[in-house]
């Protein structure tokens, strides 16, 4: 019997050492992560949680941050806000993370919001709608540029180029109709008038229809497209197809990355749109600020996930710096400590521009942090900022 | 009338497509009576195993060739390992396993191929042609014509060999089909093995204008499966008629009336066909047997 | 006679058990988040159970019910100024009326034409909610307000257990009542067959539209709590993939068991939860899992787990 | 005065007239067979008169009232019950709720007091449980109450739809091969019963292959080939009418009639 007993006892011991020890192993600080990473939104997730799973181990092999190793636990909510929700309870609740960075989309933050808000653990989300940060909630942070400052970028462009009716194209999904939203509501500022509104869903295969009656419509001067995924691609292959090269044609910075160029072929030629400098890494003058941060990160991020980079990794690389600039400052894991701290980020230079957060303004990120580009030859173009 | 011709033919492209994913439905239901729900994941095989092909440096034709064999592979282990150990199994039972494999195919497909968009190149170019005023793609007459040209063989195999006739004596019934000899084994096979080919070959055809991703399987088997029902569960023909209607539906919805609302419409339509023809457009009208 | 009112009381004090003992064994307040989901999910899917598995209709377009439920304790509170306990019950009047007016035409059709009928009334609904954002919030959701009842704030993962736990103690008393009712035969016997059900006099069109509505009612009220407990809802939880979702956990669970739409529920919630560490495999294991499951247990989990217990039983 | 009263029913699929222009009536306590080759249009009629398909001509009539058209569930209430020849028991039902199906039009049936299972819904249940036993005891499955309805055997199925039938308590019975898969004593055993309903002052009409079941216990006979009347009237009369001797009995089927 008492052998019995004896190998119980040392399997139960395992067990338990199994079970608690890796938490307590070394000194480590829980990061956080839910991630689209399959699903319809998997283009953003997949390069977030690359970039993430890459950088940390960068951090960790160089020492990690204020004496301790990075702990990441990223969870995949294939696009369901509500499996989001629950990966946020169980961030909050069961892996007690310090922080959290993600969130790939608009609907999975907004699920996920009330969670962190209420635990008070810093969030910061790689969602691409202003209602994620307007109003400000106390935890809840955001790196990529607003849906609202795109469509700024590109009237103020269309406002150069005197064009000032314009006809709108909208993805159904959560990205497209929060942006035509924006754009609608900026769109008397600047004087910019909308002559027709058509949509498509985040799955179609051929937007003819849809571009055919804007063609038919008098007086469009410029067609603006939000949208992510592989809707742009078509809606712009269906625009040559069409013949309505003349009119111009913006895309939006849901297309940032260079397979949208692959998938659209010649068709994406003279097609403008709003990015980050990432972009355009190689091509920004030497004295630029973001130069060097930008071209180290695609140089990395296209060496290890052998696919060209997108701005969608560059904002899980910016939340991830920032919150380790964070914990560095506050030289303490308590997430309070970490979310003054991230709000009190200044001159943050990242992927997306540089950052300046303050109470007010949970993003940081003005207008100059967008570049335009246009699409010539397969390749992107810097177009000169406005004099 | 040149707008006309633009929504029309784009809607007979997209058509062209529920139509072979609605056959691919058809052909499966008629030998096995199994609704496969895996059925738009043989478009997605076709796409995407394609695209990797061709991308490692094989040409084109036989990239598309090994894609097909691939999707039928697929077909083939489906039958053997789920749908065949489950015979007799309810219905829904055999819907949910389908369901099962469409899940278990997509996440098979993420990790071995991997998450972002493919296109194919055009078959003969991107430079449009011009038809009555309407600018057509030129891969748009590869999808139709290619999707004619499976009809009619499909139509041939159907009425003039002895599998097809087999295939068609055991849709009709299958205990008196095993009576008189026919192997209704083989004849699922078959249906199976056909069914994927017929999917990955609208796949390839139809990549070069839609592009493919790991995932686009489950709206094209959810649009095929209402094409299907439309035109009539178990008829060929009505599955072609399904799938083109529905494209020219949502084609004209969009482009007639709203783009918002236009696979609202395309259901609304079916429901009021339904609700009017309950087999469907082109069912048979079964007589209850008591 | 006895033994069968017994047996749905002492299934109940099972459930009732399991639901009051679960907590001493959680670790964290993540597992009442997932048990909750469980109850939740559970409870749409005994409602999903009275018409497939006890009146053999199938719905392919069943959250949109939960749909409605869930938007109406968003908007109720949000653009009218109902407050969310009242608007639960609107939302279940007004997915009684819809299945109503719905369901009349629709069940007519048998089978496979049922199922697109009702995958394309779920899809109308789950475009309807995308669309008008307005009022919905569009593709992104919108926040629901907090239960509040006399005063008292529902928050926190474990409040949100013991109402959930709840609200499923009441759904499977309901669902287990009609076995033993002349409703509840009439049920089963159109499930069996159709002309002899008509032939004993049922008038089948009723008796189906019963069922669709008793069923859009559960699932109505599975959607107005969620919503609740997650403080948020969005247009998936009125999707084709969710109605699908929910068809698997009562095939899975076993059609016609009030117990196998639970535990249908539970493993369908619980699995993405424990397939994460299988990382990018997770939905090549769920996939297999489901059609394991399905070829060795056609029946679902509780019905074949029943007979093997029966059959150990004898001698 | 005749419960039951079809007159001149047309029905045709595609084409083919399956019935054409068939009469028949029944009265209180009689029992009238229905005898023909197999396609005569027996049990086409039998889906006509108790509304599962609708007619393209004629009229019946129930209790003096005409029902054509009506759906079976209408028919039911108004007193018409009916067996099948392809079995149509609730497999996944036990023995007893098949037969308490049949007495549903005896029940009150209210969707919320059933949800909620109200004392009154328990009490009604205990009674439509008596009757549903009283039944099956009747036709000798009392034993057989609590068994899956899906694991009788052939003969037991066919007695279980008499029951279920009988549990409406109707006032026109019709049986559609009740007899057939029977052996001998279970044959003997039907008999009885439907003479006994009989007696008790049902219409019972009968579509039947056992010639000797037939020739004993009808009171009349109707005569269908190809799906129309060929003659009508006593076992005696029929089986005397050279026609039905030529079209339908044979020499066999004669002298088997000639010996019951």
């Amino acid at each position: 019997m008492k052998p019995i007993s004896a190998a119980l006892c040392l399997v139960v011991a395992g067990a338990v050492a199994a079970l608690g020890g890796p938490a307590r192993a070394q000194q480590t600080v829980k990061i956080g992560s839910v991630l689209s990473v399959s699903g319809p939104a998997s283009f953003l997730g997949d390069p977030e949680d690359k970039t993430l799973r890459m950088y940390v181990d960068k951090i960790n092999a160089a020492g990690g941050v204020a004496g301790n190793k990075i702990e990441l636990v990223i969870y995949d909510d294939g696009g369901d806000a509500n499996k989001a929700r629950t990966f946020a309870t169980r961030l909050i609740e069961d892996d007690k993370v310090v922080a959290m960075i993600g969130g790939s989309t608009t609907g999975t933050t907004m699920a996920m919001l009330p969670v962190f808000e209420g635990a008070e653990v810093p969030f910061i989300s790689l969602g691409g709608a202003i209602e994620i940060i307007d109003p400000v909630s106390k935890y809840v942070f955001k790196t990529p540029h607003t849906d609202k400052m795109a469509c700024e970028k590109i009237f103020e462009d269309l406002k150069q180029r005197a064009l000032t009716k314009i006809a709108l194209i909208a993805g159904t999904d959560g990205f497209g109709s929060s942006m035509r939203v924006q754009c609608t509501l900026a769109a008397p500022k600047y004087g910019i008038q909308i002559v027709t509104e058509e949509t498509y869903g985040p799955r179609d295969s051929d937007m003819t229809a849809q571009l055919t009656k804007i063609k038919n419509t008098a007086g469009v001067q410029a067609v603006v497209n939000t949208g992510f995924g592989q809707g742009p691609a078509i809606v712009t292959r269906n625009y040559a197809q069409l013949g309505m090269g003349a009119v111009p044609l913006y895309q939006s910075h849901g297309v940032a990355s260079k397979s949208f160029i692959e998938l659209a072929g010649p068709a994406a030629d003279g097609v403008r749109l709003p990015a980050a400098a990432l972009l355009v890494a190689d091509k920004l003058p030497d004295n630029d600020p973001q130069k060097k941060i930008v071209v180290d990160y695609k140089a990395t991020y296209e060496a290890t996930a052998k696919q060209p980079v997108s701005t969608f990794g560059g904002h899980a690389y910016d939340g991830l710096y920032i919150l380790v600039d964070a914990i560095k400052r506050a030289n303490s894991t308590d997430p309070k400590k970490i979310r003054d701290e991230i709000e009190k980020t200044k001159g943050f230079v990242g992927t997306g521009g540089i950052v300046n957060m303050s109470p007010t303004d949970h993003l940081g990120l003005d207008l100059s942090a967008f570049r335009m580009l246009e699409i010539k030859g397969g390749d992107w173009i810097l177009m000169a900022p406005k004099s | 009338m040149s707008e006309f011709v633009q929504f029309l033919m784009s809607g007979l492209t997209v058509g062209a497509v529920y139509a072979l994913v609605a056959l691919g439905f058809t052909l499966v239901y008629t030998a096995s009576d199994v609704v496969n729900f895996a059925q738009g994941e043989f478009v997605m095989l076709g796409g995407m195993v394609t695209v990797f092909m061709a991308a490692l440096g094989v040409p084109l034709p036989v990239a598309a060739l090994i894609a097909v064999a691939a999707a039928v592979c697929v077909g083939l282990l489906l039958y053997w390992l789920a749908i065949a150990p489950s015979r007799g199994a309810s219905p829904v039972t055999l819907i949910i396993i389908t369901i099962g494999a469409s899940i278990l195919l997509r996440g098979a497909a993420q990790v071995l191929f991997d998450k972002q968009f493919h296109k194919l190149p055009s078959f003969s170019g991107d430079v449009p042609v011009n038809l009555l005023g309407a600018a057509v793609q030129p891969q748009s007459f590869w999808v139709i014509g290619g999707t004619a040209l499976i009809v009619l063989l499909l139509y041939l195999f159907m009425e003039r060999t002895v599998l097809g006739k087999a295939l068609r004596a055991t849709a009709a019934n299958r205990l008196a089909a095993r009576l008189v000899g026919i192997n209704t084994t083989t004849v699922m096979t078959l249906a199976f093995g056909g069914s994927a080919a017929i999917g990955a070959i609208g796949g390839i055809l139809v990549t070069p204008i839609t592009l493919t991703s790991y995932d686009v399987g489950t709206l094209l088997a959810l649009k095929g499966f209402a094409a299907a029902m439309l035109g009539g569960m178990g008829n060929p023909l009505g599955a072609v008629m399904g799938g083109i209607l529905l494209g020219l539906l949502e084609s004209f919805g969009a482009g007639y009336l709203s783009s918002t609302y236009k696979d609202g419409i395309a259901f609304v339509v079916i429901l009021v066909v339904l609700v009017a023809m309950p087999q469907g457009l082109f069912g048979r009208r079964s007589v209850e047997r008591v | 006679m006895a033994w069968l009112s017994d047996r749905r009381a002492a299934t109940l004090l099972v459930f009732a058990v399991i639901i009051a003992a679960l907590p001493l064994v959680f670790p964290s307040g993540y597992y009442y988040r997932v048990a909750a989901l469980v109850f939740v999910s559970g409870f749409a899917a005994i409602g999903l159970n009275v018409l497939m598995g006890q009146a053999g209709q199938v719905s392919l377009g069943h959250a949109g019910f939960f749909g409605i439920g869930g938007y109406a304790v968003a908007i109720g509170p949000a653009h009218l100024g109902i407050a969310p306990w009242a608007a639960t019950p609107i939302g279940a009047v007004l997915s009684a009326a819809l299945a109503y007016v719905v369901g009349r035409p629709i069940l007519r059709l048998k089978g496979h034409y049922l199922a697109i009928a009702t995958l394309g009334f779920g899809m109308l609904v789950a475009l309807v909610i995308t669309t008008e954002s307005r009022w919905t919030g569009g593709p992104d959701g919108m926040p629901v307000a907090k239960l509040v009842l006399f005063g008292w704030r529902a928050t926190g993962a474990s409040t949100w257990y013991w109402i959930s736990g709840a609200v499923l103690l009441i759904g499977a008393w309901i669902a287990l009542n009609l076995a033993e009712t002349p409703t509840g035969r009439a049920f089963r016997a159109l499930h069996d067959s159709e002309v002899a059900a008509r032939v004993a006099g049922i008038d089948v069109a009723r008796v189906k539209l019963q069922a669709f509505v008793v069923a859009a009612v559960y699932a109505s009220l599975a959607g107005s709590l969620l919503a609740m407990m997650n403080g948020f809802i969005n247009p998936d939880q009125a999707g084709f993939l969710h109605s699908v979702e929910l068809v698997t956990m009562v095939v899975l669970g076993g059609l016609g068991s009030v117990a196998g739409a639970i535990v249908g529920a539970a493993v369908l919630v619980t699995l993405p939860q424990l397939l994460t560490v299988f990382q990018e495999y997770e939905n090549v294991m769920l996939g297999l899992i489901i059609i394991v499951s399905m070829i060795f247990m056609r029946d679902g989990v509780v019905p074949t787990a029943a007979r093997l217990l029966a059959r150990r039983g004898q001698p | 005065m005749s419960v039951l009263k079809a007159t001149d029913i047309m029905l045709a699929f595609g084409g083919v007239k399956a019935i054409d222009a068939v009469s028949f009536s029944v009265a209180a306590g009689e029992i009238l067979s229905i005898i023909g080759p197999n396609g005569a249009g027996k049990t086409t009629l039998f889906n006509v008169v108790s509304g599962v398909y609708r007619s393209d001509e004629g009229r019946v009539e129930l209790a003096g009232e005409d029902v054509t058209g009506l759906p079976p569930d209408r028919l039911a209430a108004r007193g018409l019950s009916r067996t099948f020849q392809n079995l149509q028991i609730f497999q996944r039902m036990t023995v007893l709720e098949n037969v308490m199906v049949g007495r549903h039009l005896r029940e009150r049936c209210n969707l919320f007091a059933d949800l909620l299972r109200l004392p009154s819904v328990t009490r009604q249940n205990r009674a439509t449980r008596d009757a549903a036993r009283a039944q099956l005891e009747a036709v000798g499955l009392g034993t057989s109450a609590d068994k899956l309805a899906g694991s009788l055997d052939y003969g037991a199925c066919k007695r279980l739809e008499i029951a279920r039938a009988l549990a409406a308590e109707p006032k026109v019975l019709l049986l559609d091969e009740p007899a057939a898969g029977c052996n001998a004593v279970e044959t003997r055993d039907i008999d009885e019963l439907i003479c006994r309903v009989a007696a008790q002052g049902l219409a019972v009409v009968l579509v039947e292959h056992d010639m000797r079941l037939v020739m004993k216990i009808s009171h009349r006979i109707l005569v269908l080939d190809r799906g129309r009347p060929l003659a009508d009237g006593t076992p005696r009369e029929v089986r005397d009418n050279p026609a039905v001797l030529a079209a339908y009995l044979g020499s066999h089927g004669a002298r088997e009639a000639g010996r019951a």
